[in-house]
């Protein structure tokens, strides 16, 4: 049991991570992609959020009367991953509108037969 | 001059050579001049090398070391310097007949032509004075380059094929097996120079030793052993003078020279002799003997059988080299020069031939020699020295060949040796006979073809009375061939 | 105990969407779903005591990421109806879903002896972290350790990731700054040997 | 003071980046770029200098004891990698600038060389530190600009290759994350140093394989090591020619660099080798040599065949590494030096011709070789030391690999790199065949060769070339050092 | 009547609470949750907010784009300027102890600053693309 409470949202994590990773690989639509790569992401955050918890700990605000905190490294590595993954989002759809623009459509199969570059 | 000097301007004229033909690509005849100025400076400054050479000086000079136990560095020793030495003489007498042959057809791009042919001379005389492994590979690599654009030459769909399996085979054999060869070489001994009497002596099991020698014998492309001879009857595409100077002489020669050198320097005669690396390679040669000599008979094309003829003799120097007793060494380094002059005879009469008349198959030659008796008596000379039948150069390198046979009691290689003299009296004989001789076809008259242009006679003229010089006065190659062989 | 549940049934409700999210075709409405997985996530993150990363979560994911993904629904969407289908999947990829497989195989080997879930002694909590937990709002004067170490210890990391955001502006005005251009210089054909 | 010389490297470029990102139009930005890089290189320099002569540089940011803060270590290794980038990097910009004015709509050239100081500010950053984490960040400037720079190409593939290009870098760095994550949940810390001190005593558990395992494919996507290559013809072939010819000679070396420091610093030695890896890596290399040098054979678009035959290139680095001798290190680190002078020459030359012609198509190239002959000898030169000819620098890279391969007695390996040669003959071939001996289009007829500021670049390169194929003091010695500095050695 | 007036007036009410709550973030950062990214993205909301309700060209005249391109870059000098400072007093690069007379004064001056930074790149880039993806729109 304790070993279960000590890794069942570990293996929830991984599943969310594989749901998002499927969704880049296997669907066709850019759009569908971009957002797999953001839940793929996401769960690795969670990853590491998990990595850091403690249990009973608090926020790492260092307050009156507070013994235990929770793990604040994570959290740091976590809000710049964040950041990158929003300025990579923004750059992908970006690239999504501009394909958009030259292809007409936005679904790699169709784009496959327009010119065989993707 | 000091040695050193002498050494790098051998090496660098013919290259200052291309750079002023290229300067001098729009007047023909300026141009023609720079190429018959450096050839001629070239062959007297072998001329006094190799004088120099014989009164003991020592000719050494290293560019750079690349990498640990390998440097780019030159030496002269006998070999090279008779090496060099036939290649330097006959590039002035190529040069006077490539200019009229060249002239007399008004081909295109004649000025890539001679630049090309001139960074291949550097490459050659790089090759005779290389002082390891690497920096003959080097330029044996650049010779099979530069030598590709003039193989291409005629620019036809058939010209590409030719290149193609010209490049293909030499740059595969090389990069293939020569070069894992001197890879292996240098992880075994950590050097690649040339050493009297060989470096693998004792790092090398003699097991072994057999097989890395099969990767020199094989990976020698331009030696022309069977299977890999494919590339020298493909280069026929060639203009003639390219395959007289380079396909009987510098680029074949190159092949028959470096394996040498791989004998005698790198694994040694003694070494050789004495674990009988070679014994089941030797048939390879004897076997390409024979069989090139046969297929040169069913050959109708003229340039098609003389480069058969080639190969097989090559494998009279492979042989002599394998056979590693001093005798077959001289012999296979003699052949060297006798063949060549003998060789470029016959190439010079075949260019002659095609020239005045236009005409490539044997078969069409009957009663040629009265229109072109010059033509067809120096072809005739060469062909007995081919044969090597006194009173001419070719006799002595065969006896000396049949000496180290003898020598090391495989009477069997003898009779080869025996039986594809007989073959070359078959596929060579009967063409000057035929023009000699035999009627032309019925209705057609030579009447209206005379000889080909001076300077394509003159190079003939001087090419076969050095034939017959060479067997009253074969001295100068006869002291270098046993002083290289001299080592085992 | 309570915040195990609460954790069990924000993990449930993650999953349950992100499989939704999957299997609808609805663009419009997958990106509605992915804002709510922000909240979501933004949520979990509260209840395991990272209100910062919370806050950046549901600015960016539910705010930003959100609002340009409709942007770039409203600017791709289709003149015919469905305006925002995505096209039906032909062929089964079986080959993400072995790829997949082996990944998520590895992943839950790799967590198996990782340290247990909030263990107060795992190597995470006791070597680096326990210096900033200890030292950082002494040496720096700042309670939030978090805002300590994102600024201060790990200051380069931020300049970095600063760089980061500029970089993604750069990139965008470079792609989309400005009007758009008609003249989009017409494919050529050459692409043909790709591999299959 | 002398120790900034480590930190200038990164900072420079990155507080250029946004200066030149507000200059007007113009050549000034420019100007700026090109002043900043030849100072990076000189900076490099210096930089390889001081840690041969006086050992490792410890730099810690602000001013923060390690592990607790960020620190930039800097031995031969880096240093080595640090050099190649900010050197290519200042060769690089003089021909910037014809090109890109030509090819990249003026309004947004400033942002243009911004992003190019931005993907130089990443790539140092990730050569220079010493924090596992600072490498993704860092990682992810490089790979941001890089989607941006590739995605200004001409043709409407460009951005295809882009948006693809994205796709599989993020996985890729995303796994690197998620490696680095399992790796810190074992080990607390994430200074390369103190994670090397602290794993030998946890490499038994599983977590530790899983977190090396990811970090390898993470870093094997964005070095586009077979099969995980299917991102670069593209991206490479439809990307603007500086962007080419700058990420082509750059940007794989530096995750070739990751994985040596990963690979030999970060995990205690041995841990690798308990693993498949090395086999794995070996079989990618050979994979990679033969499958990508055939498809080179087979491409019509020059730059395709040139961007396939990197993929072969890295193949070589794979096996380099994969003899995980110090022999095979020193032979993949020459390698990563040669074939960064290589392909630059390769790719600059090309660019030259499609400064002229628009495109670089085999059969819009005929005789070209005649119009141009400057462009058309660097093309020759590169590509016989692409081949491997002694002389070149190619010939010293290729020597040593087989080497490493006979030390090992691996003949396959041996085989291979000499087929590998072989293959690149013929492609090499193809292409100078087509340059110089197929008959003049008649468009051919009136191409003028390459403007000077162009060909400078291209023949700085091509002498090169040439020059560290007879002088190997400076890429084998530091090669050397470097290996040694990683501590392999030959089993 | 307009129909949006409701909502312009919500808007004119709302968004300076909102830029109001941005600066709070940013400046409190060091004792709450929040700090120079969450405050960016804050404040550029409010602009975004403005952009929807009363039109894209009225908000490029509050925030011209040339002024954004300006701001975004400077943030970022800010950042990379703060350790360049630092270095010059002869600290490490980023050594904020060198900023003031003592070292809690220094780090709290280093980081205040630096988040100030973030935030003025963070919020710019924001408007910088959501501006692009509406003016691609426009278009």
């Amino acid at each position: 049991m304790d070993f279960f409470i000590g890794h069942y949202n570990y293996w929830v994590v991984v599943f969310l991570m594989m749901v998002g990773l499927y969704t880049v690989i296997s669907r066709g639509n850019l759009i569908k992609k971009v957002i797999g790569l953001n839940i793929f992401q996401v769960s690795v955050f969670f990853l590491y959020i998990s990595m850091g918890n403690v249990e009973g700990g608090a926020a790492p605000i260092i307050a009156e009367g507070v013994k235990l905190y929770s793990n604040p490294l994570p959290h740091v590595l976590i809000l710049t991953a964040i950041v990158v993954g929003v300025a990579t989002t923004a750059l992908a759809l970006a690239l999504v509108v501009r394909i958009k623009e030259s292809y007409g459509t936005i679904e790699e199969d169709e784009i496959h037969e327009l010119d065989h570059s993707l | 001059m000091s040695a050193e000097i002498l050494l790098l301007t051998t090496l660098l004229l013919p290259l200052v050579g291309a750079a002023g033909i290229i300067i001098a690509r729009r007047i023909p005849d300026v141009r023609e001049g720079v190429t018959l100025v450096t050839a001629s400076l070239i062959a007297i400054l072998v001329v006094v090398i190799a004088a120099r050479f014989m009164a003991g000086e020592v000719f050494a000079f290293t560019v750079t070391e690349p990498l640990p136990g390998i440097a780019i560095a030159f030496e002269i020793e006998a070999l090279g310097m008779l090496f060099a030495l036939v290649a330097g003489l006959l590039w002035v007498v190529t040069s006077i007949y490539a200019i009229g042959y060249m002239r007399s057809h008004n081909e295109p791009n004649q000025t890539r032509f001679f630049a090309a042919f001139a960074i291949s001379i550097a490459a050659t005389m790089g090759i005779a004075f290389s002082a390891n492994l690497f920096t003959l590979f080097l330029f044996y690599e650049l010779l099979t380059l530069t030598t590709y654009p003039l193989v291409t030459h005629a620019g036809t769909p058939e010209a590409k094929r030719g290149g193609r399996v010209y490049l293909g085979i030499l740059l595969g054999t090389s990069i293939g097996l020569f070069l894992l060869g001197i890879l292996i070489t240098w992880s075994l001994t950590g050097s690649v120079d040339f050493q009297a009497g060989g470096i693998l002596a004792g790092h090398i099991d003699p097991a072994w030793a057999g097989l890395l020698y099969a990767l020199f014998l094989f990976g020698i492309g331009k030696a022309a052993v069977m299977p890999f001879h494919r590339w020298l009857p493909a280069a026929m595409v060639a203009p003639t003078p390219v395959s007289a100077l380079l396909h009987a002489v510098a680029v074949v020669k190159a092949g028959v020279f470096t394996l040498l050198k791989v004998t005698i320097y790198i694994f040694g005669g003694d070494f050789i002799l004495s674990n009988d690396v070679t014994g089941g390679l030797i048939w390879i040669a004897a076997a390409t003997i024979l069989i090139a000599s046969l297929i040169a008979m069913t050959k109708d094309n003229l340039k098609a059988r003389l480069a058969y003829s080639t190969v097989s003799q090559l494998s009279y120097i492979v042989l002599g080299a394998m056979l590693a007793s001093k005798a077959g060494l001289i012999g296979a380094s003699m052949h060297i020069a006798m063949h060549a002059f003998a060789k470029i005879t016959l190439f010079f009469a075949a260019g002659a031939i095609y020239v005045a008349s236009h005409k490539k198959l044997v078969s069409e030659l009957n009663g040629l020699g009265r229109a072109m008796p010059i033509t067809f008596t120096a072809f005739f000379i060469g062909t007995l020295s081919i044969i090597g039948l006194p009173p001419f150069g070719g006799m002595w390198s065969k006896w000396y060949l049949g000496l180290g046979a003898a020598e090391t009691t495989q009477l069997l290689l003898l009779a080869v040796l025996m039986i594809s003299s007989l073959l070359n009296i078959i596929y060579l004989l009967p063409i000057p006979i035929r023009a000699f001789f035999s009627k032309p076809e019925s209705g057609e008259h030579h009447t209206e073809i005379a000889e080909a242009p001076k300077p394509i006679l003159l190079a003939m003229i001087i090419t076969s009375t050095a034939c017959v010089i060479l067997f009253f006065y074969p001295d100068p190659f006869y002291q270098l061939a046993s002083l290289a062989a001299g080592g085992s | 105990m309570i915040d195990i549940i609460i954790n069990i049934t924000l993990l449930a409700f993650l999953a349950i969407t992100s499989v939704a999210i999957v299997r609808m075709a609805n663009l419009f409405a997958i990106v509605m779903l992915y804002g709510i997985f922000s909240l979501l996530s933004a949520g979990l993150f509260v209840v395991m005591d990272a209100p910062d990363v919370a806050f950046t979560e549901a600015a960016v994911g539910a705010g930003i990421s959100t609002v340009l993904m409709l942007a770039t629904l409203a600017l791709t969407k289709n003149r015919q109806k469905p305006y925002y289908a995505e096209a039906p999947h032909t062929h089964r990829p079986w080959l993400p879903l072995i790829v997949v497989a082996i990944t998520g195989g590895a992943l839950v080997y790799g967590t198996w002896d990782i340290p247990g879930f909030g263990d107060p002694n795992s190597p995470a909590q006791t070597h680096v972290a326990r210096y900033y937990i200890e030292n950082a709002s002494p040496e720096t004067g700042v309670p939030n350790i978090v805002t300590a170490v994102l600024a201060s210890y790990r200051g380069f990391d931020t300049l970095g990731e600063v760089a980061v955001v500029f970089t993604a502006g750069v990139a965008v005005l470079l792609l989309i700054g400005g009007r758009r251009s008609k003249s989009i210089v017409n494919p050529k054909s050459e692409g043909g040997q790709d591999e299959p | 003071m002398e120790n900034n010389i480590s930190l200038l490297l990164v900072v420079i470029p990155l507080i250029a980046a946004p200066v030149v990102a507000v200059l007007p139009r113009g050549r000034l930005p420019w100007a700026v770029a090109l002043l900043v890089t030849s100072l990076c290189a000189v900076l490099a320099g210096m930089q390889l200098w001081a840690v041969l002569y006086e050992g490792v540089i410890s730099y810690e940011l602000g001013g923060w004891a390690p592990p607790w803060g960020i620190e930039y270590r800097i031995d031969a290794v880096n240093a080595f990698v640090a050099l190649i980038v900010a050197a290519i990097a200042a060769i690089t910009l003089p021909y910037a600038l014809l090109s890109v004015e030509q090819e990249i709509p003026d309004e947004k050239i400033p942002l243009f060389y911004s992003a190019m100081l931005l993907c130089l500010t990443g790539l140092l950053g990730i050569t220079q530190t010493g924090d596992i984490f600072n490498v993704f960040v860092f990682l992810e400037i490089s790979s941001l600009s890089s989607y941006a720079l590739i995605s200004l190409g001409r043709e409407r593939q460009a951005l295809t290759s882009a948006y693809q290009y994205l796709i599989m870098g993020t996985i890729g760095a995303t796994f690197f994350l998620i490696g680095v994550g399992l790796i810190y949940s074992q080990t607390g810390t994430l200074n390369m140093q103190d994670v090397a001190t602290i794993l030998p005593g946890v490499t038994h558990l599983k977590t530790v394989d899983t977190g090396f395992a990811f970090i390898m494919i993470g870093i094997a996507l964005k070095l586009a090591l077979f099969p995980l290559h299917l991102w670069l013809p593209n991206a490479y072939t439809y990307a603007p020619s500086v962007v080419t010819v700058f990420l082509a000679a750059t940007a794989t070396k530096v995750a070739v660099y990751v994985m040596l420091r990963v690979l030999f610093t970060v995990f205690p030695h041995g841990f690798a080798l308990a693993t498949p890896a090395e086999e794995l890596f070996i079989m990618a290399g050979i994979a990679s040599i033969i499958i990508a040098s055939t498809y080179a054979i087979y491409q019509v678009d020059v730059k395709r065949l040139l961007a396939y035959s990197s993929v072969a290139q890295i193949g070589y680095m794979a096996l380099g590494i994969g003899f995980a001798s110090a022999t095979g290190v020193t032979a993949a680190l020459i390698h990563l030096f040669n074939h960064a002078l290589m392909k630059g020459a390769l790719f600059m030359a090309v660019g030259a011709i499609i400064y002229r012609i628009g495109a670089c198509r085999m059969d819009q190239i005929h005789g070209l070789g005649r119009a141009m002959p400057w462009t058309f000898g660097a093309i020759v030169v590169g590509g016989l030391s692409l081949i491997g000819v002694p002389g070149t620098a190619g010939f010293i890279s290729k020597w040593y690999l087989v080497v490493a391969a006979l030390e090992q007695q691996a003949w396959i390996s041996v085989a291979v790199i000499l087929f590998g040669s072989l293959l690149a003959v013929v492609y090499m071939g193809k292409l100078i065949e087509a340059l110089y001996f197929k008959p003049v289009t008649d468009s051919g007829k009136e191409v003028a060769e390459a403007p000077l500021l162009l060909l400078a670049p291209t023949w700085v390169l091509v002498f090169a070339n040439i020059y560290f194929g007879l002088d190997t003091n400076l890429t084998v010695g530091v090669a050397q050092t470097a290996a040694a500095t990683l501590g392999v050695v030959n089993p | 009547m307009n129909p949006n007036l409701i909502l312009h007036v919500v808007a004119k009410f709302l968004i300076p609470l909102i830029i109001v709550f941005a600066l709070y973030v940013q400046f409190h950062g060091d004792f709450g949750p929040g700090g120079g990214f969450q405050a960016g993205v804050i404040f550029s909301a409010a602009l975004i907010l403005y952009a929807l309700v009363f039109g894209l060209d009225a908000a490029e005249k509050i925030i011209p784009p040339h002024l954004l391109r300006i701001l975004a870059s400077l943030g970022l000098v800010i950042y990379a300027g703060v350790g360049v400072v630092t270095l010059l007093l002869g600290g490490n690069y980023l050594d904020y102890n060198t900023l003031g007379s003592t070292q809690i004064a220094g780090q709290h001056l280093g980081i205040l600053l630096v988040e100030l930074g973030v935030g003025i790149t963070v919020s710019a880039v924001m408007l910088i693309i959501f501006f692009a993806f509406a003016g691609r729109g426009r278009a």
